[in-house]
C-alpha cells in the first residue's frame, strides 16, 4: 500500500469518526471539533486518493488549500454565534436537538 | 509506506479519537490541536508542504487559538438576558408553536 | 366563415378582461370612492352586455370568434364563442347587470365595499370564462378561478357563523375540484387536449378504454357535481345562505350552480358526445341521479322555516332539471334542459332579490314573518309571485316550457317513467310555494316588521326594485314570448340544431 | 441514548461506503497533473510553482470566492459585536517574560510572512500561509497586552480587510474590457499581478482572521448591555 | 460557443456591490445597492441577448479551459434561474431599502450581495469544487442573514441552520473527493463520462445527493428550515426560501442528470420520490398547526420542496414524453414557488407589521386596513395552493400528466392530497385576516415600496401561469435530449 493511499484509508477512519461525534455531542464546541476532523479526513481522502500511485498532484492540493480557509472561517462564524448564543441564552448547546 | 507512516496515521485517529471522547473540554480541544499538528506531518508525508504549513498555521494554530479563545468565554457566568418571553423557546416541530 | 377579423379573434378575451379590468379598477379604488365605483361597475357590465349581444347576433350569422394561446406544449387556452357558450354568457352578462344594480342599493353604507365589487366582478369575469371555454384545461382554469372569488363574498359579512359558512363551501368546492383536475388531467393523458366539439374522437378509441373512461367521467360529474349540488354533494349550498342576498342571488341563479350543471352539459354532450355517452351506458345513472336530487331537494324545501333556505333546497331541486334534460338521450329533452338553464336563472335570481328586499325592508327572514307583505310591498311581491309560479310550472310562465320539453324528451326516450318525476316536484313545488303566497297575500299582517326601513319608500327602495322587476318581466316574457326569435327556447333550439342533433 | 445508536449507524455506513468506494474506484483518464505541468513548463502561467498556480491562475475563481467567504464571516462577526459587545475583557497577561518572548519572535515572524509571501511564485508557501502568520504576530501582540493603536480605527481596518478581494476583482476586470475572460491576465503582466493580489491577500487574510478572534480591536467601546435593542423595545 | 466573457459580470457585479456596501457607511448601504441594481440587470441583458442569439454561451475563466480551468457555462436553465435571482433580488432589496427600522441591519447589504454572488456562481458554474465554493458562501452567507436579528431565538435557528449547512457541504466535499479521484477531473462536463453503476460514483453521488437533500431541507432532513425561515426578517426569509434551497437542488439535478446511467437509479429516484412525498404531507400538517405567520409560510416551503424532488421518480427511467413534462413541472414548479413564497413572506412581513403581533389569531381586521397585503398573501397562495390561473398550477398539470405518462399514479395522491392540504393552511390565514368583529383600531402602515413589492412578486407568479411556455422553451436544456436518448 503506497503511503498515500494508507492516508487515504485514515481518511476514511477520520470521517467516520467524525461523523459520530457530530451526531453524539450535544456541545456545540464539541461538534465543531467533530466538523473539523471530519473535514480533515475529507481533505486526506482528496489528496490520498487522487495521488495514489501516480505522485504528487497540485490540483487537490490547492483544493484542500481552498478548504482550509473555507473551515476556518466556518469555524470562526460558528464561534462567534456560539458566543453570542451562550451570551443570551447561558447554555452551550442548542435546545431540545433534532 | 512504513512503519513511521503507520505509526502516524494511528497516533491521528487516537488523538482524533481523545479529541472527541475527552470529559474535560480543554483536554479535548488541546488533543484537537495535537491533531492538527500532526496533520501538518501527514501532509508532509504526502509532499504537500503548502498545506502542511497551512495546517499548521491555520488549521492547529489560528483554529486552536479561537476554540481556546471561545473556551475561556464559556467558561464565564452571564445571568441569561432574554426576558421570559425571549428565552430560547424550543422551536422544534411539535413543540412551541402547535396550537 | 366569412366574418373572420382579427378583432374576432380578440372578442372573446376582451369580454371576459372587461370585468377583470372592471374588478382591477375596484380594488385599487379607495373605500369612500362610492361614485367612481358605481361608474365602474355599471358600465363595465353595460359595455359586456353589449359586446355580448353582438357576438350573439355574429354566432348567429355563424361568424367565429375564437381567442387562442398555447400555453404550455400540448396545452392551449381556448375562448370561442359557440351558440351554447353564447348562451350562458348572455345570461350571466345580463344578470350581472342587474345583480350589480342591485347590489349597489343593498350594501348601502356596508363596510369593505371595495372588496365585495372586486371579488364580484372577478366571479363574472370566472363565469363567462367558464361559459366561453374551447376546451377542458380552459374550463378548469376559469372553474376553479370561481371558487376563489366566490369565497370572499360567501364570508363577506366576516360573521362566525360566515367563517364557518366559507369553511364548508372551501372544503366541497376545493375538494370537487380536485376531483376534477384528476379527471381532466387523465383525459388529456389519455387522448391529449379535448377541444369542446361534439363527440371529440372518443369513441374512435379502442374499446379497452371503456372502464377508464367512464372513471373518467364519474370523475368529472361528481366534480362539476359539487357546484351543481347534485345529490350527495350539495351540503354547502344552504349552509352558504349566510352571504348577503346579491351573492346568494348571483351563487344560485347565475355563477356557481350553473357553472356546475353546464359543466355537466358540456362534457356530456361536447367531450364524450352524447351517442358515445349512451354507448357507455352512463346517462341512465345520470338521469337517475338529477331524479333523485330533484326530489330531494323539493321534499327537504317544505321543511325549511327560513326564507333563503327553502329558496336554496328548491336550487338544489331546480338545477337538476338542467342534469336531467341532458341525460335524455333526445333532442327534445336536450332543449329542456338547455332552456331551463336560461329558465331557471332569471326565476331564481328574482325570487332571490325578492328575499333581499322583504329582509333589507322589513328585517324579514322567516316565512311566518311574511304575513301581510304584499300590502306592504305590493311591487315585489307580484315579482315573487311571478317566481314563484314560474317554479310550479303554472303555463304559460317559463317553468311550464322546460317541463314540457322534459317530459316529450322523456317520453320519446321511452323513459316514462322521468314523467311521474316530473309531476311529483311540481306538486312538492307548489306545496311549498303556494303557502308562502298564501301569507303573503292572504294573511294580515300579525305583529310589527322586525326590522323596517325606506318608510317613505312605497314599496321599497328603488336600486333594489328596479332589478327584481326587471328580472321578473323577463322570465315573464320567456314564458310567454317562448316562440318568439331571441327568447331562451328560441336559442336551445338553435343550440340543439347546430350541434347536437344527434 | 437513541442518538448514540443514530450516530453510530450513521458513522458505520458512511466507513463502509467509503470504503467500497476506496477499494472500487476506477483509474482516471484524464491527469490534471500533466495539464498542468505543461501549462507551467513554457511560462504561459505567471508563477512556477503548481499549487500557486493552481490557486491563483487556473482556479483563481475559488480563490476569490474563498476570500469572500472569510468576508462574510467577519461581517457576521462585526454584526454580532456591534449589536451586543462582548465586554472588556482584555486577556491581556501581565508577564514580563512574555513580553520579552514576544519582543524577540515578533520580527521574526514578520520575516517568515514576508518569505512566505515572496516564496508562493517558485517554492511553497503564499498569500494564506503569510496571512496566518501574520494574524498569529498580532494574536500574540494582544496575549502580551499590547493595544495595537493603529489598527483600533475601524475605517481602515475595514479597507484592509476588503482590500485583498478588491484587488482582486479589479486586476481580473481589465482583461474583459479587452474582450478577453474574467481574471486572464496578459502573459506578461501575470507574474507582478498575481504578486499584487498575493500581497493584498495576505493583508486581508491577516486582518480577517483577527477580526475573527475575540481579542481584536473592539470596534467601539460600548459597555456590554444585555441587548441594546431590546431594551429600547421594552 | 463562446462570447460568454459578458457572463463573468454577472459575478462581478454582486462582489463588486459588496466590497463597495462594506465600505460605505450603514446608513447609505440600503439606497446605494438599489442604485447598484440597475447594473446587475445592465450585466443580465447582453448575456441573455447573447444566448437568445446563438445558444448556449461559456467563458473560461482566467482564459483556463476545463479541466484544468474552470469555465461558466451560461445554458438557458442558468440563465433562466440568474433572472430568476435578480428578479427576486430586486424586490426583496426595494422592500428592505423601504423599511423605516433600517436598526442595526446594515450588515444585511453585504451579505445580501456575497448571497448573489453565490447563487449567480452556482447557476453558472461547470465544475464541482467550485460547486462546493459557491455553497460554502452562500451557506454562510444565508446564516449571517438568519442570525442577524440577533435574538435567543435568531441566534439558536442561525446555529442550527449553520451545522445543517456544514455537515451538507462536508457530505459534498467527500463526494467531490471520490469523483475526482474516479475521473481526474472536476469538470461536470468530464463527469459525465464516468460510469453510473461504478461503486465508488455511486457512493460519492448518494453523499452528494444527501448533503444536498440536508441543504435543501428535504424531510426528513428539514429540521433546521422553520425557525431559520420563520424568523429571519422578512426579505431574509424571502431570498431564502425563494433562492438559497433551490441552489442545492439545482446541482443535484445537474449532477443526476450528468451521472444517470445507473440501473439502481430508478430505486433511488423512488426513494427520493418517497421522501418528497413525506415532504408534501408532514410540511403541509405543520404549516396548518402553527400559530405564528411566518413559520406557517416556513413549513409552506418545507412542504413545497417536496414537489421539486417527485422530480427523480419521474424523470429516471420514465419514457421521452414522461421526463419532458417531469423537467417543464419541476422547473416551473420551482420558478412559481420562488416568486410567490417571496412575495408570501414579504407580504406576511407587512401583515405582521400592520398588526404589530405575529401570531394569526392577531390578523383579524386587518384585510379591512391593509387589503394589498393581505391580497398579495391570497394570490401567493394561490400558486402555494396550486390553483389556476398561477405558475404554481400549470407546474402543477405538468407533474400530473409526467405521473400518467409514466403511469406512476401514486404520485397523483401526493399531487393532490398536498394541494389540498395547502389550501388547509392557506385559508387558515384568510380566515383569520376576514373575520370582523371588535378589532383594534391601531394598525401600523407598511410603507408603500414594501406593499408593492410583494405585490408585484405575488402577480408575476400568477403570470407565469400563463406565460410559462416561453420560459420553459428558453429553459429545456441539450442535456435533457441526451437523458431522453438514453431512456428512450
Amino acid at each position: 500500500m503506497s503511503t498515500d493511499l494508507f492516508f487515504a484509508w485514515i481518511g476514511v477512519a477520520l470521517c467516520g469518526l467524525g461523523l459520530f461525534g457530530f451526531i453524539v455531542h450535544h456541545h456545540l464546541m464539541r461538534r465543531l471539533l467533530a466538523f473539523n476532523i471530519m473535514g480533515s479526513g475529507s481533505f486526506l481522502l482528496l489528496v490520498g486518493l487522487a495521488q495514489d500511485g501516480r505522485g504528487p498532484d497540485p490540483v487537490p492540493q490547492a483544493l484542500v488549500l481552498t478548504g482550509i480557509v473555507i473551515a476556518v472561517a466556518s469555524t470562526a462564524l460558528a464561534l462567534v454565534v456560539l458566543r453570542r448564543w451562550y451570551r443570551v441564552s447561558g447554555e452551550s448547546s442548542l435546545p431540545e436537538d433534532v | 509506506m512504513g512503519w513511521l507512516d503507520l505509526l502516524l496515521g494511528l497516533t491521528l485517529v487516537t488523538t482524533a479519537g481523545l479529541a472527541l471522547a475527552s470529559r474535560d473540554l480543554f483536554r479535548a480541544v488541546v488533543m484537537f490541536i495535537v491533531f492538527g499538528l500532526l496533520m501538518a506531518l501527514v501532509w508532509v508525508r504526502l509532499q504537500a508542504p503548502d498545506i502542511a504549513l497551512a495546517e499548521a498555521a491555520i488549521g492547529a494554530g489560528l483554529t486552536g487559538v479561537l476554540l481556546l479563545d471561545t473556551l475561556g468565554y464559556l467558561k464565564r457566568r452571564f445571568e441569561p438576558t432574554g426576558t421570559n418571553e425571549r428565552r430560547p423557546t424550543p422551536t422544534t416541530e411539535g413543540r412551541g408553536d402547535a396550537r | 366563415m366569412s366574418g373572420w377579423s382579427p378583432v374576432n379573434a380578440w372578442l372573446p378575451l376582451i369580454v371576459v378582461g372587461t370585468s377583470l379590468v372592471a374588478a382591477a379598477g375596484i380594488f385599487l379604488l379607495k373605500e369612500h370612492r362610492h361614485g367612481l365605483r358605481t361608474v365602474f361597475n355599471l358600465s363595465a357590465a353595460v359595455i359586456k352586455l353589449g359586446l355580448v349581444i353582438w357576438m350573439a347576433l355574429g354566432v348567429l350569422d355563424e361568424v367565429a370568434f375564437e381567442t387562442r394561446y398555447v400555453l404550455v406544449d400540448g396545452v392551449s387556452f381556448i375562448l370561442r364563442a359557440d351558440p351554447l357558450g353564447i348562451m350562458f354568457t348572455g345570461l350571466s352578462s345580463l344578470l350581472w347587470l342587474f345583480t350589480t344594480i342591485y347590489a349597489i342599493g343593498y350594501l348601502e353604507d356596508a363596510p369593505n365595499r371595495s372588496r365585495f365589487f372586486g371579488f364580484f366582478s372577478l366571479c363574472v369575469a370566472s363565469t363567462v370564462g367558464i361559459a366561453l371555454a374551447g376546451n377542458l384545461f380552459t374550463f378548469f382554469l376559469f372553474y376553479e378561478l370561481l371558487t376563489l372569488s366566490t369565497y370572499p363574498l360567501v364570508v363577506h359579512r366576516g360573521t362566525e357563523k360566515a367563517m364557518r359558512a366559507g369553511k364548508v363551501y372551501l372544503a366541497y368546492t376545493l375538494g370537487g375540484g380536485a376531483v376534477l383536475l384528476l379527471g381532466v388531467a387523465g383525459l388529456h393523458a389519455l387522448v391529449g387536449e379535448i377541444e369542446f366539439a361534439a363527440g371529440a374522437g372518443l369513441r374512435d378509441l379502442d374499446t379497452a378504454l371503456n372502464p377508464v373512461l367512464t372513471l373518467i367521467f364519474v370523475l368529472l360529474v361528481i366534480g362539476l357535481g359539487v357546484k351543481a349540488a347534485l345529490l350527495p354533494l350539495h351540503g354547502w349550498l344552504p349552509t352558504a345562505m349566510v352571504a348577503p342576498a346579491p351573492v346568494s342571488a348571483l351563487l344560485h341563479a347565475v355563477a356557481v350552480v350553473k357553472a356546475g350543471a353546464f359543466g355537466i352539459v358540456r362534457v356530456v354532450y361536447d367531450v364524450f358526445g352524447i351517442e358515445f355517452t349512451w354507448q357507455l351506458g352512463l346517462l341512465q345513472p345520470l338521469a337517475w341521479l338529477a331524479c333523485a336530487t330533484i326530489l330531494y331537494g323539493s321534499i327537504r324545501a317544505l321543511w325549511q322555516t327560513d326564507l333563503k333556505r327553502r329558496l336554496a333546497y328548491s336550487t338544489i331541486s331546480q338545477v337538476s332539471y338542467i342534469v336531467l334534460g341532458t341525460a335524455l338521450f333526445g333532442p327534445v329533452g336536450t332543449v329542456g334542459g338547455l332552456v331551463h338553464l336560461l329558465h331557471q336563472g332569471l326565476m331564481k335570481i328574482t325570487l332571490f332579490f325578492c328575499a333581499g328586499n322583504y329582509a333589507e325592508t322589513l328585517g324579514v327572514h322567516r316565512i311566518d314573518e311574511l304575513d301581510g307583505t304584499g300590502r306592504r310591498m305590493p311591487a315585489t311581491s307580484v315579482a315573487f309571485t311571478l317566481g314563484a309560479f314560474g317554479m310550479i310550472g303554472v303555463p304559460p310562465l317559463a317553468g311550464f316550457v322546460t317541463k314540457w320539453y322534459l317530459g316529450i324528451g322523456a317520453l320519446d326516450t321511452g323513459m316514462a317513467w322521468v314523467i311521474a318525476v316530473l309531476v311529483a316536484s311540481s306538486l312538492l313545488n307548489a306545496a311549498y310555494f303556494l303557502p308562502i303566497l298564501h301569507r303573503i297575500w292572504f294573511r294580515p299582517q300579525r305583529a310589527p316588521w322586525p326590522d323596517e326601513h325606506f318608510r317613505d319608500c312605497r314599496d321599497t327602495h328603488p336600486w333594489l326594485l328596479l332589478p327584481t322587476l326587471a328580472t321578473a318581466t323577463f322570465s315573464l316574457a320567456a314564458g310567454l314570448l317562448a316562440g318568439m326569435p331571441f327568447s331562451p327556447l328560441y336559442w336551445a333550439e338553435v343550440v340543439v340544431l347546430r350541434e347536437y342533433l344527434p | 441514548m437513541s442518538r448514540v445508536i443514530v450516530a453510530a449507524i450513521a458513522s458505520l455506513i458512511i466507513t463502509i461506503a467509503l470504503a467500497l468506494a476506496v477499494l472500487e474506484r476506477p483509474t482516471p483518464t484524464l491527469s490534471l497533473p500533466n495539464l498542468a505541468s505543461t501549462a507551467i513548463t513554457p511560462g504561459e502561467a505567471g508563477v512556477l510553482h503548481p499549487i500557486t498556480a493552481v490557486l491563483l491562475e487556473f482556479r483563481s475563481i475559488d480563490t476569490l470566492l474563498e476570500i469572500a467567504v472569510l468576508l462574510v464571516a467577519v461581517v457576521v462577526a462585526l454584526a454580532l459585536r456591534e449589536a451586543q459587545p462582548d465586554g472588556a475583557d482584555r486577556m491581556g497577561l501581565d508577564n514580563p517574560l512574555l513580553h520579552a518572548v514576544v519582543k524577540l519572535l515578533l520580527p521574526l515572524m514578520l520575516l517568515v510572512a514576508a518569505y512566505l509571501l515572496w516564496a508562493g511564485s517558485t517554492r511553497p508557501g503564499g498569500a494564506f500561509q503569510a496571512g496566518a502568520v501574520l494574524a498569529g504576530c498580532g494574536v500574540l501582540l494582544r496575549l502580551a497586552g499590547t493595544s495595537l493603536h493603529g489598527l483600533e480605527r475601524p475605517r481602515w481596518l475595514q479597507g484592509g480587510r476588503v482590500l485583498g478581494l478588491l484587488v482582486f476583482v479589479s486586476v481580473g476586470i481589465p482583461p474583459m474590457l479587452a474582450g478577453r475572460a474574467f481574471l486572464d491576465y496578459p502573459a506578461d503582466l501575470a507574474g507582478g499581478l498575481i504578486l499584487l493580489i498575493e500581497a493584498a491577500l495576505t493583508l486581508s487574510i491577516a486582518l480577517a482572521l483577527l477580526s475573527l478572534f475575540r481579542l481584536a480591536p473592539p470596534q467601539s467601546d460600548s459597555p456590554a448591555f444585555p441587548d441594546r435593542r431590546k431594551r429600547r423595545r421594552a | 460557443m463562446s462570447g460568454g466573457e459578458a457572463l463573468s459580470w454577472l459575478l462581478v457585479v454582486p462582489l463588486l456591490a459588496a466590497i463597495a456596501t462594506l465600505l460605505a457607511p450603514g446608513r447609505w448601504r440600503g439606497w446605494g445597492s438599489l442604485a447598484a441594481l440597475p447594473l446587475l440587470w445592465l450585466a443580465f441583458t447582453p448575456v441573455l441577448a447573447a444566448f437568445l442569439h446563438q445558444g448556449t454561451l461559456t467563458t473560461p475563466l482566467g482564459g483556463w479551459s476545463p479541466p484544468l480551468g474552470i469555465a461558466l457555462i451560461g445554458d438557458g436553465l442558468a440563465l433562466g434561474l440568474v433572472g430568476l435571482t435578480l428578479g427576486v433580488f430586486s424586490l426583496c432589496a426595494l422592500f428592505a431599502a423601504a423599511d423605516p427600522d433600517p436598526e442595526d441591519h446594515s450588515h444585511l447589504w453585504p451579505l445580501a450581495w456575497f448571497l448573489i454572488a453565490a447563487l449567480n456562481g452556482i447557476w453558472l458554474s461547470g465544475d464541482v469544487f467550485n460547486l462546493y465554493v459557491g455553497l460554502e458562501l452562500l451557506g454562510l452567507a444565508a446564516v449571517g442573514l438568519v442570525a442577524l436579528k440577533g435574538s435567543a431565538e435568531a441566534l439558536a435557528a442561525a446555529m442550527r441552520y449553520l451545522l445543517a449547512a456544514l455537515l451538507g457541504s462536508l457530505a459534498y466535499l467527500i463526494g467531490v473527493a471520490l469523483l475526482y479521484a474516479a475521473a481526474g477531473s472536476l469538470a461536470l462536463a468530464d463527469l459525465a463520462q464516468l460510469d453510473g453503476g461504478d461503486t465508488t460514483v455511486r457512493v460519492a453521488l448518494a453523499l452528494m445527493a444527501v448533503g444536498l437533500m440536508l441543504k435543501t431541507a428535504l424531510f426528513p432532513l428539514h429540521g433546521w428550515l422553520p425557525a431559520a425561515h420563520g424568523g429571519a426578517l422578512p426579505a431574509v426569509s424571502a431570498l431564502l426560501s425563494a433562492l438559497v434551497v433551490k441552489a442545492s437542488f439545482i446541482i443535484l439535478l445537474r449532477l443526476w442528470l450528468a451521472l444517470d446511467a445507473d440501473p439502481l437509479a430508478v430505486v433511488a429516484a423512488q426513494a427520493i420520490g418517497l421522501l418528497g412525498a413525506g415532504a408534501v404531507f408532514w410540511g403541509g400538517w405543520m404549516a396548518w398547526r402553527q400559530a405564528r405567520l411566518k413559520y406557517l409560510v416556513a413549513y409552506s416551503t418545507v412542504a413545497q420542496i417536496g414537489y421539486l424532488f417527485l422530480f427523480f421518480p419521474l424523470i429516471t427511467g420514465t419514457g421521452t414524453d414522461a421526463a419532458r413534462l417531469a423537467w417543464d413541472g419541476t422547473l416551473l414548479m420551482l420558478f412559481a414557488h420562488a416568486l410567490a413564497k417571496a412575495g408570501m413572506f414579504l407580504a406576511a412581513g407587512n401583515l405582521v407589521r400592520a398588526v404589530g403581533s405575529a401570531q394569526i389569531a392577531d390578523l383579524a381586521g386587518v384585510g379591512r386596513f391593509r387589503p394589498l397585503s393581505l391580497l398579495s398573501f391570497g394570490i401567493a397562495g394561490v400558486s402555494i395552493m396550486g390553483l389556476p390561473p398561477s405558475g404554481g398550477f400549470t407546474a402543477k398539470w405538468l407533474l400530473l400528466q409526467s405521473a400518467l405518462a409514466s403511469g406512476q399514479w401514486p404520485w397523483l395522491i401526493v399531487l393532490m392530497g398536498g394541494g389540498l392540504l395547502s389550501a388547509v393552511y392557506v385559508f387558515k390565514v384568510l380566515r383569520h385576516a376576514f373575520v370582523e368583529g371588535p378589532t383594534r383600531d391601531t394598525f401600523r402602515s407598511p410603507p408603500t415600496a414594501a406593499e408593492l413589492a410583494a405585490l408585484t412578486l405575488a402577480l408575476s407568479s400568477l403570470v407565469l401561469g400563463v406565460a410559462a411556455h416561453g420560459l420553459l422553451a428558453l429553459m429545456r436544456p441539450d442535456a435533457l435530449s441526451a437523458v431522453l436518448e438514453g431512456a428512450g
